[in-house]
């Protein structure tokens, strides 16, 4: 990239089963005044403050038309440029990142916000099956994930404990995580035993429904350093769409995801991702999908998820430790899930992990998805 | 500084009220191969692909992903912006901002929307605030228009007739325009003969609902050169978006607590930027985005384009139709046609066929240099492009 | 193809039903229990640009400042704009026809912050800006928490 | 933390968000449903340039772009791709759990058509498994018209 993008401050709330006090604007206001005072800024109409801001929610899972007006009185909206994109956070970073280096404004407030616990999941997911061959069988998310995940676990021989050990080492790893909805102690078996929703996907492999926001400041290279002194850059960036319908992609495979990937790999100058990234905060909203997104974004060859898992490599303290944070898998709400992976790959560069700080991390990635059995995919690269 | 970036590809469907014979995605299709064809590119030219429309009056969820077969994003980058009526125009935006940055040489834009395929009034009641008085509001889109009627009449001593002439123009310009909804003959007693909506609104003083898509391509300078030598230059744009948890408040007229309307503020900061003092003169055409009559003749106003009370007698000059001095929406405007989710990148889409000369038989009669397209939307939000034949 | 050639258009027919739990939050949460349970209609107020709100929120957008001080409205006011809605429409919330005709009314309440509500009269020669008009709770067994607690607004006279 | 407001307790709104759709199947969609209703054929189109058969039929490829205008009728027989058993219910499932969904590849075709799996024991299911549709008597021209794929 020709100019070097800062993220300044990070903000996140505390991610849980169900926030029924706040309404959506009061759930937001939280993150987005608590990122302004980091920082310093307020929103101004002269030009000398904040007067940009890319928002993400969705008017599916708000439950209305219309639904930025949720965001825009929190987020600096009147009578500034806002805008607001509805195909998850990292999106809406991404947005913010171009308009950044369009030279049209030097500082940008990117948000998303997300109540899963008003709607009801498997109705809403179900309206993103198209109309006329899919949504009278009853599709919802998690059944077209369940056909992926089987057909990934044939295809490579993937078993279900390796499954299993993405969720004790996610939910795990949530105990560091004071913004984490629901750390557990797991075994393997406590994941193979819980009751099955859509084989092969268990209960506790399946992301729980979750409430939450993120707000995020994002500057040009010579105002992010005047506004903090550990700006983490914006090294790579892209994103891709795979082909829409179940039938048409091999399931085993993700090539929007890989594409995604050489795209911001090559931005980065990253030849060895393996050896390069030092963490990674990638977006599996069920169990199998962390060791099929690894694969996707070659960190191993097509079908070595399963060892890679297997090697512990993947863990906390090992050579390429995945999500830190402890994943969607311990509650994160769509829609904020990929502003909030990008969020935690920048804390661990500000060293600010706390107890799920990697240490010595210098270039992370943080990858995001959206859609059916994850047909677009998101990632980039940030450093230190 | 920023690229600068020129539509070099326009396309568009025709609009109709219903349009059994294509599912949504052979809708985009139509209106991408146009855009394509328009542009002498393949798909395989294209860097990214942007799709939206405002999801709920068809429901489908996504959809930039279900339909991404038809609009040719497959292994593309893309996203999807979602800002209510605006939201054609933020696509628009959206596409310049990729290609001003450097990330992308060339943009795919598309919008679309079959609200027959809905029910659109239940859709556009669901913007009001659930928690509060989304029960109460009838289709609020209506009563917001009914309020301003009233309000723009009794300040400007405007009548029904003088919105009926709008009318009338919107007619004869919508029957000369391919791609418009609706063809109508209509003299001003046939509209003021048409039933009562919502006092004082009849129906003809509204917008239909319409299907339809609409595709722009974007380009970066070192890449227009090789495109086309008719490119239409992005030379600003700007949006102004309104602070508003419910309708109520927002939308009636008057506004208790009166300021500036973003029509307002957003056209005084483009054109002191532009150094524009007489809109008026120095751009030759506009293509305003208005669901209703009486919205034409007030956004006008709000646009600074004439003096506080002065639209209606503009009107009744006849100065605003495709010979007069100030031609508004040579298109046939929204209240030709109006599938939501493009008709805010309908209008830049048709300002710029005012640019190129390519509008057929509804290119106006002045030589086209400036064009200005404006996108209203949500609560009140305000989008302008500024475009140009040179740079 | 010849015209009786042409070909079948087939629709897909489906409905979205989708039961949301939306909360209403603190500040709207606070305005609907104070109409519930005392008949009282309250605003914020911005302490910067002095804007009454109603319904309360967190924030008033226009200055980016936390809403202050509650305001209660009273029950009467004054019309500034009206609609009344003769075409048959359907709920979005039931799915159902909604009763028509019925009357959208922008009120200024004596408090000074305004209000979208209903008003009992339809027939939209019988209105005229400027009138007062007055709140109408239902009995306090029917009031729910919601902003039909308020049943309509009803001309009086002055 | 917007603590000086306080709220006896939490106000929520169940309020349904209820919108009735009519899709247009389109061109090609109309045509699947007319020869799958009158005649019980699935059909799907061809792409000459990637010589690949799509089922659901679709008038562009999504690889190459390329408009579509060839059909192909396909057998009703195909291998299963990928499966899941439904053990949890939604309003939407056209039949009660637990139920079972397929990705199956017809003989001819070379992308999947997802659909349900009946007349067969859950936990006998397996991938590669040979499959045939099963059709309904009187057919409306949806999808579900074909009733569910059952073993061959």
């Amino acid at each position: 990239m020709t100019e070097r993008i800062g993220i300044v401050a990070t903000v996140q709330t505390k991610y849980e089963e169900s926030k029924p006090r706040l309404h959506p604007s009061e759930l937001l206001c939280e993150v987005v005044e608590e990122v302004m005072s980091e920082t310093g800024l307020t929103f101004t109409r002269d030009g000398t403050g904040l007067e940009d801001s890319v928002t993400c929610c969705s008017d599916h899972w708000d439950g209305q038309i219309g639904s930025s007006k949720n965001a825009q009185d929190v987020a600096g909206g009147d009578l500034r440029e806002s805008d607001n994109v509805s195909t998850g956070g990292a999106n809406a970073f991404f947005l913010a990142v171009a308009r950044l280096l369009s030279g049209s404004c030097d500082t940008i407030l990117v948000t998303a916000h997300c109540k899963e616990s008003q709607g009801q999941v498997g109705l809403i997911e179900n309206m993103g099956f198209d109309p006329i061959y899919h949504r009278m069988l009853g599709l919802d998310f998690l059944s077209a994930a369940a056909l992926q995940a089987n057909r990934y676990m044939h295809k490579y021989a993937i078993t279900s404990e390796q499954c299993a050990k993405v969720v004790v080492k996610n939910r795990g790893n949530a105990k560091n995580n004071p913004f984490s909805q629901a750390p557990l102690d797991l075994t393997v078996d406590d994941v193979l035993n819980s009751p099955v929703l859509a084989f092969p996907l268990k209960v506790l492999e399946v992301k729980p429904v979750s409430d939450g926001a993120c707000a995020m400041i994002l500057a040009t290279e010579s105002r992010a350093k005047k506004l903090t002194d550990k700006p983490v850059w914006v090294k790579g960036i892209a994103n891709c769409y795979d082909s829409y319908y179940l039938g048409d992609r091999d399931l085993a495979d993700c090539a929007a995801l890989t594409n995604a990937a050489h795209r911001a790999y090559r931005m980065a100058e990253i030849t060895n991702p393996r050896k390069e990234i030092d963490v990674v905060e990638l977006s599996e909203y069920y169990s199998y999908q962390e060791l099929l997104w690894l694969e996707g974004l070659g960190f191993c060859n097509k079908g070595e998820g399963g060892k890679l898992i297997d090697s512990g490599v993947t863990g906390m303290d090992r050579e390429l430790p995945v999500n830190p944070s402890g994943g969607l898998l311990s509650g994160v709400p769509t829609m904020v899930d990929g502003l909030s992976r990008i969020a935690e790959a920048a804390l661990q560069l500000k060293g600010e992990g706390g107890a799920r700080q990697i240490s010595g991390a210098r270039t992370a990635l943080a990858h995001s998805v959206m859609g059916v059995a994850g047909q677009m995919h998101f990632a980039t690269i940030l450093e230190k | 500084m920023a690229r600068r970036v020129a539509i070099v590809g326009i396309g568009q469907t025709p609009h109709k009220s219903r349009m059994p014979e294509l599912d949504a995605g052979e809708m985009i299709n139509v209106a991408v191969r146009a855009a394509l064809e328009d542009a002498q590119l393949s798909i395989r030219e294209i860097d990214q692909v942007l799709l939206s429309n405002m999801e709920h009056f068809e429901g489908n969820y996504f959809v930039e992903g279900m339909f991404s077969d038809s609009v040719g994003s497959y292994l593309k980058p893309g996203l999807k912006t979602q800002v209510m009526g605006t939201t054609g125009a933020s696509m628009v935006t959206t596409a310049w901002y990729f290609v001003a940055s450097g990330l992308f040489d060339t943009v795919l834009t598309v919008t679309y929307q079959k609200q027959h395929e809905g029910q659109s009034g239940p859709v556009l009641q669901s913007a009001a605030e659930p928690s509060y008085d989304r029960v109460l509001t009838g289709h609020s889109a209506m009563y917001i228009f009914a309020s301003l009627a009233q309000h723009y009449m009794a300040e400007t001593g405007c009548r029904p007739e003088h919105a009926a002439m709008v009318r009338v123009k919107a007619a004869d310009n919508g029957r000369r325009n391919p791609f418009a909804h609706l063809k109508l003959e209509l003299t001003v007693e046939d509209v003021l003969n048409s039933r009562v909506l919502v006092w004082p609104l009849r129906l003809l003083d509204i917008c239909p609902t319409s299907a339809g898509a609409c595709a722009l391509v974007l380009a970066s300078e070192e890449r227009v050169r090789k495109i086309t030598n008719k490119p239409v230059w992005i030379r600003d744009h700007i949006a102004v978006h309104q602070e508003g948890f419910t309708l109520s408040v927002m939308h009636y007229y008057p506004d208790p607590f009166p300021r500036e309307t973003t029509r307002e503020v957003a056209s005084k900061k483009l054109y002191a930027r532009n150094g524009i003092t007489d809109p008026a003169k120095e751009i030759d055409v506009f293509e305003i985005y208005e669901p209703s009559t009486y919205g034409e003749l007030q956004y006008m106003e709000d646009l600074g384009i004439c003096g506080k009370g002065e639209a209606w007698k503009l009107v009744e000059k006849g100065a605003t139709t495709l010979e007069g001095e100030v031609p508004m929406n040579p298109s046939g405007g929204v209240l030709s046609a109006n599938a939501i989710g493009d008709c805010a990148m309908v209008r830049v889409a048709e300002a710029a066929l005012q640019v190129r000369g390519d509008a057929g038989e509804h290119q106006i009669a002045r030589k086209v240099n400036t064009a200005m397209a404006h996108g209203f939307g949500g609560r009140g939000y305000t989008t302008l492009h500024l475009l140009s034949k040179t740079l | 193809m010849s015209k009786e050639m042409a070909p079948e258009h087939i629709t897909i027919r489906t409905q979205m039903r989708i039961p949301y739990a939306y909360s209403a939050g603190l500040y709207v949460g606070r305005f609907l229990q104070e109409l519930r349970d005392n008949e009282k209609i309250y605003a914020n107020k911005c302490p910067k640009c002095g804007r009454l709100l109603l319904p309360p929120r967190i924030m008033c957008g226009r200055c980016s400042v936390r809403m202050g001080e509650w305001i209660e409205q009273g029950h009467k006011g004054t019309l500034v704009s009206f609609g009344v809605t003769i075409e048959p429409q359907v709920d979005v919330t039931t799915g159902e026809n909604k009763k028509v005709p019925f009357t959208t009314a922008g009120i200024q309440l004596d408090g000074g912050a305004a209000i979208l509500h209903l008003l009992e009269e339809t027939d939209a020669s019988k209105l005229r800006l400027g009138m007062r008009v007055e709140a109408v709770f239902k009995p306090r067994e029917e009031r729910q928490g919601l902003i039909t607690d308020i049943l309509h607004f009803k001309v009086v006279e002055e | 933390m917007v603590d000086e407001v306080t709220v006896r307790e939490p106000i929520i709104v169940h309020q349904g968000f209820i919108v009735s759709y009519e899709y247009a199947a389109g061109e090609a969609g109309s045509r699947f449903y007319v020869e799958l209703r009158d005649k019980g054929n699935i059909l799907g189109t061809r792409c000459p340039q990637c010589s690949k058969v799509y089922v659901p039929p679709r008038t562009t490829c999504g690889a190459c772009f390329g408009k579509l205008d060839e059909w192909v009728k396909l057998k009703a027989e195909g291998t299963l791709m990928t499966y899941t058993v439904v053990h949890y219910s939604l309003p939407v499932h056209p039949v009660g759990t637990p139920f079972a969904y397929g990705i199956i590849r017809l003989d001819g075709a070379d992308t999947g058509l997802t659909h349900l799996l009946g007349e067969v024991d859950l936990e006998s299911i397996r991938i590669g498994m040979r499959v045939k549709a099963v059709f309904k008597e009187d057919r409306q021209g949806n999808i579900l018209d074909i009733k569910y794929f059952k073993p061959l």
